[in-house]
């Protein structure tokens, strides 16, 4: 289905967030095509998913408009979502990539009017909120949703809905019969973006997550406390919807841990104070613990950490927390854990507690692609000696928003190296 | 050009319900020249482009306004190729999904946007797309050749473009070249640094041109177009580039001021940086009397992460120390390091290293030393103990380091002082006033632009050039300049040679973008430029002084000289001239003075009231399209009229809406502020200022200062927007109408 | 300011060298995971991160005379959720048996109750439940012994009752004298052999 | 299945009971235990106290050494004591090459070498992986339908290994009380420690923690509790009066062993199978009441 005309004078990008965006848009705007592949139906990536970045608390879709506004311009660039490499062989300067689309059952002719989701009956899991609510099958993923464009979830394409769907379509953008389909390119590099995914919460058992429900992650914080996530924005318990007159922000879940992650998150710290103000901002008497080892807020981020200590509600005990057990009578989470400053045996209840969830990298994991260095922690290594396949972002470290965009943008002229070799 | 105009209105998607179509394309279009004008029930579709293809192949349309959805939609549906113009009226998310259909006042929305954009695609011209008159260089300058520039220069070779590296001592390598070693991906064991290779490699890329012992004493021009001053050994040397990177590093904080640790008061209190020296030179020994040293104690945050000192995490100090204690061992197995800190802060797999140093038994201390003293020619530290609740006293040292941070090269030890305008209020009896960092005149002496705006790269606090530091890492605000390695902040070496990397890439594009008379971010591609109709101008500096980016230049009357390949396209210029001279193709003050005139006013007994609402396009534009998504409502009395960056508002705009019966005006910009949002950094701040002017015309006028109000909105505010327009719409029904409606 | 601590890496060292998995405590982050996994950190004195701490900062005499390192029950609380991989446990151990080698007796009774099992184990192969409760509860002399067996007499007798406790005295095993020249040969490789 | 049953000291004495049921649940379920000749006591957990680390490690790797000369099958340690100083020292020498040189360097002390060919294994996983929940499902023959049961994990069973279930959140045990019928309650406290060796000489402190867990298991709905381990099993059951007096509770709960519950529930004698005359707190009646 995709007419895509490229050479090994192009550039595949990889992952459609913060990374893959900036590098596809620096080289693209340096004059070279680009094809850019997301898995989701939108792109973004978990940018689109933040409520604000630290430190400014700004909303990340103010940058990723900008972004997709330079992305509406320039004709170097062509994106592709709900696409998968499915297979790449070759190496620097000619690669082969069969690019997998998964079927969307809607086409370009989607005005976005949503006569669709309003027909439909059937509901499905949010997964652009963690799961936290449902939406119609018929949906748009989130309000800035770029491509601006329905997706009809495949539960329902052989169904009444799904015909229902196709029937209230006044434009013929309802498809039930797409399928998957394939199409290849020849790339003379690829920028590996794909980003990273929170460490599952559900190993480190003794915390409770999927058992208590006031047990939340980060990154469900993050869509908590987004106007158009799962609550309209009212940071609320799980359990009983009430709100929170106190809350635990456990660092560390995962990270800086040989049972799980060795490796620090490096990012979670400054989420963690972020989102505590999230809950100052709308709670101003709830009364907030950070339980910590280390406090790591790099260079100028000392700035925030050093702003967010002045907030007398807000408190960073240095304990990691041992574990977390819950009343069953009331949802409340007792901590445990030691106050390795005074010595003290801490045992604190609290309404909910945020697991800071660390990063884990999507390592490129496809049969039979060319070997691309990568540590044991699965993050890429980008070697000089094996060039034209280049980590950017998470994909490589740990790191926040800012960090990632660099890096993109140094794998972009990486890639522009890779052709102007051959 | 001679325009010939067709209208296309989209009755799809609710628009055709909502709005009597014909009486719209009939009133909407009354007053302009309309060669075409065509309803369709799908224009977004196949059948629906097709029409206006045809119209444009067989009647020769070349301008084509199209009332249906947002502008952010339907974007390359509605493409029809550089040669034809595009209008787009918001027919969808601003009127039919927000407002009751077949209303009069919902109608007379419609018909009002559509005039608008009748109106703006009549003023609009195509591009033509700025020339310089010199040749155009895509070499990028370097500045500082320690490991960031050395990188950005050659990554710049890698891919095919030259590099001209300036360096001011007399070879390569800056601290990466003093290093004994370093400790960097994948933080396992220590490696070599790499600056004897990277120093060879540079000097061996035939596209690298090194000036070593050499400063910039002069860059004037613009990206594409600068010309280097260089003073090589003595000798004045001329180079040319596209675009800069300023790579000047980092100097060590000065130890002298950090006497409470000992430092200049007992010789075996050394910096970090002394002690990487005496370790790159061979043995680490007691500099008091050359003796080997057995116990070793680090004093980490030494000025960092301290009010008093430097308010930031250096970032790097807890890896150097790992390092340098790892040196300790290796020298003597049985030495002892101890490590004193705050937090160890290793960050991502550096965390490995942390592993690796305590394994090697190194002794890590949480707490703030209270004393360093001297006993029996050894060293003692007191310190407060965090987890031990104790105060300890660390005895018989050899040597104590102290891990000094990073400051940036830019940032001046003594901040400059300037004359202070005669309103300041903190000037000093001379009458002078201390320099912001916020501007061109702040910081060291590195690249000496020939600016009007200052010779160097502002700065945020601390001295580090940058801006927009989340999104947009490398956007400076200077065009096609741009800070990499630890001058833009703390950063370890693999970092670094990313960064420098990064900043190589965008240096190349710009120099690419400029070459074709394109914008570079936020606006990239945009082929239109600010045009002085010079003969109205009356110096008054306003545009020199506003451009967030300096680019205008003044002559020593005063006159702007503008230079296009700074430009980022804002605007700013053309809302700060009083006179109305700056215009672009596409954009200009009477471009939008005609916008505002087209809207109807109604008669005073109507009781219909209008307001115009000045909306930035980059945040709150978005927001409203959201707002309409989500199908809230609103007064259907507002018109919103689209700015590039609400810092391009011109005064005027006002003024002649208030004098032809418009009832209030409302202005949508982003944040402002430290934690700005505005994408031309000083855009809607600069507008906020500008607005405090306009009390003069509302009192000349003799009209409510209620009635122009500024609002920041964030782009995901659009939940708020409805309350925003209602409240306004509240205090204009308080103030009643407005009395020179109808005259 | 008297009172002063003064940091001294030896007893680091000493423990490195001597105590069995002394060297891993090298490894320990400060977080405090270990303490609040165990189940009897109220009544430690100092719960293991601190036993650390104090073991860096040289405080020997804190560490050995502690009550914490006789007071570990071999739950593997902490040793499964130590981030850094710290068998914790095991270093409470290693500390507990060099204290006493050492000559420091915290905690008396689970010393000599600890002892005597292995005792046991050295005497004759296995371990005599009855015999073991008896010697432990004399191993503080003979009034404080009958004292104690008294005092169980209750639990003693049910157990007899219900057929849980054996009347007639282990027998050795077998191969006891190959086994205690097994033991002896590994206390004489042992880590804290060079301080016996 | 043939493996080798090294029930340790206890399981003679004070875990009688243990042993008892052990043998006939078991063989009903097809296994078959050989004796490893001339064993030697583990060490349990308070040996340090008089022995070196690897003293204690050498202890073990003897009865090792000889299973594997006899044969090589798996070693099944019903008590957890015993279970997790062989497993360790299974682990450690895995890990550590030098150790299993120094081991071997004591064991020919006395004409021994062990090869670290063997795997050790806790009763329930053999259980649970061996034989399987359905294998157990049909051999049973009075499900204990409605008995509620907290099924005690307690620590060195599981911990810190996790060989064959979580060491954190256990479910292996409350699975196999399901195939026998049983309800096994929702017990938070189910890996909390009793105490274990240091409950003697410990007392004082080591009651509170049987207290809470007898408590939690009770606020659950549970009529007793059943172990895998002969120290909980006694730290659980004997002391209850002396709790009751230092704490003025009252309580009087039954404490099994799974294989006595799978004894009865395979139709077994209630004594000669069952034990259930060897428990000092007499669970019949709980039994009886639910299951009839």
């Amino acid at each position: 289905m995709a007419d895509v005309q490229t050479t090994n004078q192009s550039i595949l990008v990889v992952g459609g967030g913060m990374s893959g965006i900036t590098s596809a848009l620096e080289a693209a705007e340096a004059g070279y095509d680009v094809v850019l592949v997301e898995k989701n139906p939108y792109l973004g990536g978990r940018v689109a998913q933040l409520y604000q970045y630290f430190p400014k608390l700004c909303p990340p879709n103010c940058g990723l408009e900008i972004n997709f506004r330079r992305m509406r311009q320039n004709s170097k660039i062509r994106f592709f979502t709900m696409a998968e490499v499915a297979n790449i062989s070759g190496s620097e300067g000619n690669y082969n990539v069969t690019i997998k689309l998964s079927p969307r059952y809607v086409n370009d002719k989607c005005t976005c009017c949503g006569k669709c989701s309003d027909a439909c009956e059937a509901e499905i899991d949010n997964t652009f909120n963690f799961g936290m609510d449902k939406i119609k099958a018929a949906y748009l993923p989130h309000e800035f949703a770029f491509p601006m464009r329905y997706v009809i979830d495949p539960s329902i394409v052989e169904t009444e809905d799904g015909k229902k769907c196709q029937e209230v379509c006044e434009y013929g953008a309802i498809e039930l019969d797409m399928a998957e389909s394939t199409f290849d390119l020849n790339v003379g590099a690829v920028v590996w973006a794909a980003g990273w995914n929170p460490y599952e919460a559900e190993k480190i058992d003794y915390y409770g997550f999927g058992e208590y429900p006031n047990v939340i992650t980060n990154v469900m914080m993050e869509r908590m406390a987004s106007p158009n996530g799962p609550t309209q924005g009212k940071i609320l318990r799980p359990s009983d919807g009430k709100e929170v007159k106190n809350i635990a922000f456990i660092q560390c879940a995962g990270s800086r841990d040989e049972n799980h992650l060795p490796y620090c998150s490096g990012i979670c710290c400054l989420a963690s104070m972020k989102q505590a103000t999230y809950v100052r901002e709308r709670h101003p008497d709830c009364d907030i613990s950070i339980f910590f080892i280390d406090i790591r807020a790099l260079d100028r981020l000392e700035d925030f950490y050093t702003k967010v200590q002045e907030d007398e509600k807000i408190q960073f005990i240095k304990s990691k927390i041992a574990n977390i057990s819950e009343d069953e009578a009331t949802g409340n989470l007792l901590l445990e854990g030691e106050n390795t400053r005074t010595g003290e045996q801490l045992r604190m209840t609290f309404d909910m507690a945020v697991l800071a969830t660390g990063m884990v990298p999507n390592k490129i994991d496809i049969a039979g692609a060319p070997e691309v260095a990568a540590d044991e922690y699965g993050f890429v290594i980008n070697d000089p000696e094996k060039a034209g396949i280049y980590g950017a972002g998470c994909v490589r470290r740990p790191t926040d928003v800012a960090s990632s965009v660099a890096d993109a943008t140094s794998s972009a002229f990486k890639a522009i190296q890779s052709i102007a070799r051959r | 050009m001679d325009k010939k105009t067709a209208v296309y209105i989209c009755t799809g998607c609710g628009i055709g319900d909502a709005l009597n179509v014909e009486q719209l394309l009939e009133e909407g279009t009354e007053e302009f020249t309309i060669d075409v004008s065509k309803d369709h029930p799908c224009l977004c579709g196949v059948e629906g482009v097709e029409v206006i293809k045809k119209d444009i192949a067989d009647e020769g349309i070349n301008t084509v306004i199209i009332g249906a959805c947002s502008y952010r939609v339907n974007y390359d549906v509605f493409n029809f190729g550089p040669d034809v113009i595009v209008e787009r009226v918001n027919l969808r998310e601003q009127v039919a999904w927000v407002m009751p259909p077949e209303d009069e006042n919902t109608q007379e929305l419609a018909e009002d946007n559509l005039r608008m954009g009748c109106s703006k695609a009549k003023d609009t011209q195509l591009p033509e797309p700025f020339k310089a008159e010199e040749e155009y260089s895509k070499d990028v300058l370097v500045v500082g050749g320690g490991i960031a520039g050395m990188t950005a220069a050659l990554e710049t070779a890698k891919a095919g473009y030259k590099a001209i590296l300036v360096e001011k001592e007399d070879k390569l390598g800056g601290f990466l070249g003093k290093m004994k070693q370093s400790v960097t991906m994948p933080y396992k064991e220590l490696a070599d640094t790499g600056a004897a290779e990277m120093i060879a490699a540079v000097e061996a890329e035939e596209k690298i041109k090194v000036y070593t012992s050499s400063t910039v004493e002069k860059i004037s021009g613009g990206p594409g177009i600068f010309s280097v001053d260089i003073k090589n050994n003595g000798n004045a040397v001329n180079e040319r580039a596209g675009a800069v990177v300023q790579a000047t590093g980092w100097v060590p904080y000065d130890a002298n001021k950090l006497d409470h640790l000992g430092y200049g008061k007992f010789k075996d209190v050394i910096t970090n940086v002394e002690m990487e020296e005496m370790a790159a030179a061979g043995k680490i020994t007691r500099p008091s009397d050359g003796s080997p040293v057995k116990n070793v104690l680090f004093i980490q945050c030494a000025g960092s992460r301290d009010p008093e000192h430097l308010p930031y995490c250096s970032s790097v100090c807890c890896l150097v120390s790992m390092k340098q204690a790892t040196y300790v061992k290796e020298q003597d197995p049985e030495a002892v390091n101890y490590v004193l800190y705050k937090d160890v802060r290793t960050v991502g797999q550096a965390e490995d290293f942390y592993r690796k140093a305590q394994q090697d038994g190194n002794i890590f201390i949480r707490g703030a030393a209270t004393e360093v003293g001297e006993a029996g020619g050894k060293l003692f530290v007191e310190a407060d103990d965090e987890l031990l609740g104790e105060n300890v006293k660390i005895e018989d040292l050899d040597l104590v380091v102290l891990a000094v941070g990073m400051v940036p090269a830019s940032k001046p030890a003594v901040t400059p002082r300037i004359k202070a305008p005669a309103d300041a209020e903190n000037a000093d009896e001379e009458g002078m006033i201390e320099v912001l960092p916020d501007s061109g005149f702040f910081a060291n002496s590195a690249l000496n632009l020939a600016y009007r705006q200052g010779p160097e790269l502002p700065t945020l606090k601390y001295g580090f050039p940058d801006s927009h530091f989340i999104c947009f890492p490398y956007e400076t605000r200077r065009t096609g300049i741009y800070s990499a390695g630890c001058v833009k902040r703390p950063m370890e070496t693999a970092k670094a040679l990313d960064d420098a990397a990064g900043a190589a890439m965008k240096a190349v594009q710009c120099s690419e973008l400029t070459a074709v008379g394109k914008a570079v971010h936020p606006r990239s591609g945009d082929m239109t430029y600010p045009e002085f109709n010079m003969n109205r101008c009356t110096q008054c500096k306003r545009c020199t002084e506003e451009c967030p980016f300096g680019a205008i230049n003044e002559d020593e009357k005063a006159n702007p000289l503008p230079n296009p390949t700074r430009c980022r396209r804002c605007g700013v210029c053309m809302g700060a001239c009083p006179e109305r001279i700056i215009s672009f193709k596409n954009y200009s003050v009477g471009m939008i003075g005609n916008m505002i005139k087209s809207v109807n006013v109604p008669e005073e007994d109507e009781e219909k009231p209008r307001v115009i609402c000045l909306i930035c396009e980059n945040d709150a534009l978005p927001a409203l399209d959201m707002a309409g998504i989500k199908r809230m409502k609103w007064s259907p009395y507002v018109r919103f009229v689209q700015m590039r960056c609400l810092g391009s508002m011109n005064l005027v705009w006002i003024a002649d809406s208030l004098s032809r019966g418009i009832d209030g005006i409302l202005l949508m910009g982003c944040r402002h502020g430290d934690d700005y949002q505005c994408h031309f950094v000083k855009g809607s701040e600069l507008a906020n200022t500008r607005l405090s002017k306009v009390s003069e015309t509302l009192d000349r006028l003799a009209l409510e200062s209620e009635r122009v109000k500024f609002v920041e909105v964030g782009i995901t505010d659009y939940e708020k927007i409805p309350k925003i327009i209602d409240d306004f719409m509240e205090t204009i029904e308080e103030v009643g109408p407005n009395p020179y409606k109808g005259w | 300011m008297e009172n002063k601590m003064g940091y001294n890496a030896s007893f680091a060292e000493e423990v490195f060298r001597n105590v069995d998995s002394g060297d891993e405590i090298k490894m320990c982050m400060n977080c405090g995971v270990c303490a609040a996994s165990c189940p009897l950190r109220e009544h430690m004195d100092y719960p293991p991160r601190q036993i650390f701490s104090l073991i860096r900062a040289g405080k020997r005499e804190e560490v050995l005379g502690s009550q914490s390192i006789m007071l570990c029950t071999s739950c593997y609380t902490c040793v499964v959720k130590c981030p850094r991989s710290i068998p914790v446990m095991d270093v409470m151990h290693g500390l507990a048996h060099y204290a006493l080698k050492k000559g420091y007796t915290p905690r008396i009774e689970a010393a000599r109750f600890g002892k005597e099992f292995w005792n046991q184990v050295y005497r004759r192969g296995r371990v005599d439940e009855r015999d073991l409760a008896q010697r432990a509860y004399f191993a503080g002399g003979f009034w404080e012994g009958v004292k104690k067996i008294l005092e169980f007499a209750d639990v003693g007798i049910k157990l007899v009752l219900h057929r849980r406790m054996k009347l007639i005295p282990e027998k050795k095993i077998k191969g006891i004298s190959t086994l205690r020249k097994m033991l002896d040969k590994a206390e004489m490789l042992d880590k804290g052999r060079s301080v016996q | 299945m043939k493996y080798f049953l090294y029930w340790g000291c206890s399981l003679e004495a004070s875990g009688a009971n243990f042993l008892v049921s052990l043998k006939p649940s078991c063989e009903a379920l097809g296994m078959e235990f050989l004796e490893i000749e001339d064993w030697n006591c583990c060490g349990a957990s308070v040996s340090y106290a008089g022995a070196g680390d690897l003293a204690i490690k050498v202890a073990n790797a003897r009865n090792l050494a000889i299973a594997e000369a006899e044969g090589g099958y798996d070693v099944v340690a019903p008590c957890s004591s015993c279970y997790i100083q062989m497993i360790k020292v299974n682990h450690e020498i895995k890990e550590d090459p030098d150790l299993l040189e120094q081991v071997n360097v004591c064991l020919a002390e006395g004409g021994l070498k062990y090869r670290g060919n063997l795997n050790v294994r806790h009763i329930q996983d053999v259980l649970y992986n061996d034989i399987g929940v359905d294998k157990i499902k049909e051999r049973v023959i009075k499900p204990l339908s409605g008995l509620k049961v907290a099924g005690y994990v307690g620590c060195q069973s599981v911990r810190p290994y996790g060989e064959y279930d979580s060491v954190n959140k256990p479910v292996v045990q409350d699975r196999l009380l399901e195939a026998l019928g049983a309800e096994a309650v929702p017990f938070p406290n189910k890996i909390k420690c009793c105490g274990s060796g240091l409950f003697v000489p410990e007392m004082d402190y080591c009651m509170e923690l049987v207290k809470n867990i007898l408590e939690d298991a009770l606020n659950h709905g549970a009529k007793l509790i059943s172990t895998v381990c002969p120290m909980c099993a006694m730290n659980l059951e004997i002391y209850q009066n002396r709790i009751n007096d230092h704490y003025g509770t009252h309580f009087d709960v039954p404490i099994v062993y799974l294989t006595q519950l799978m004894a009865i529930a395979f139709g077994m004698d209630m004594k000669k199978h069952a034990a259930l005359n060897y428990n000092l707190i007499p669970p019949e009646g709980v039994i009886h009441a639910a299951i009839g």
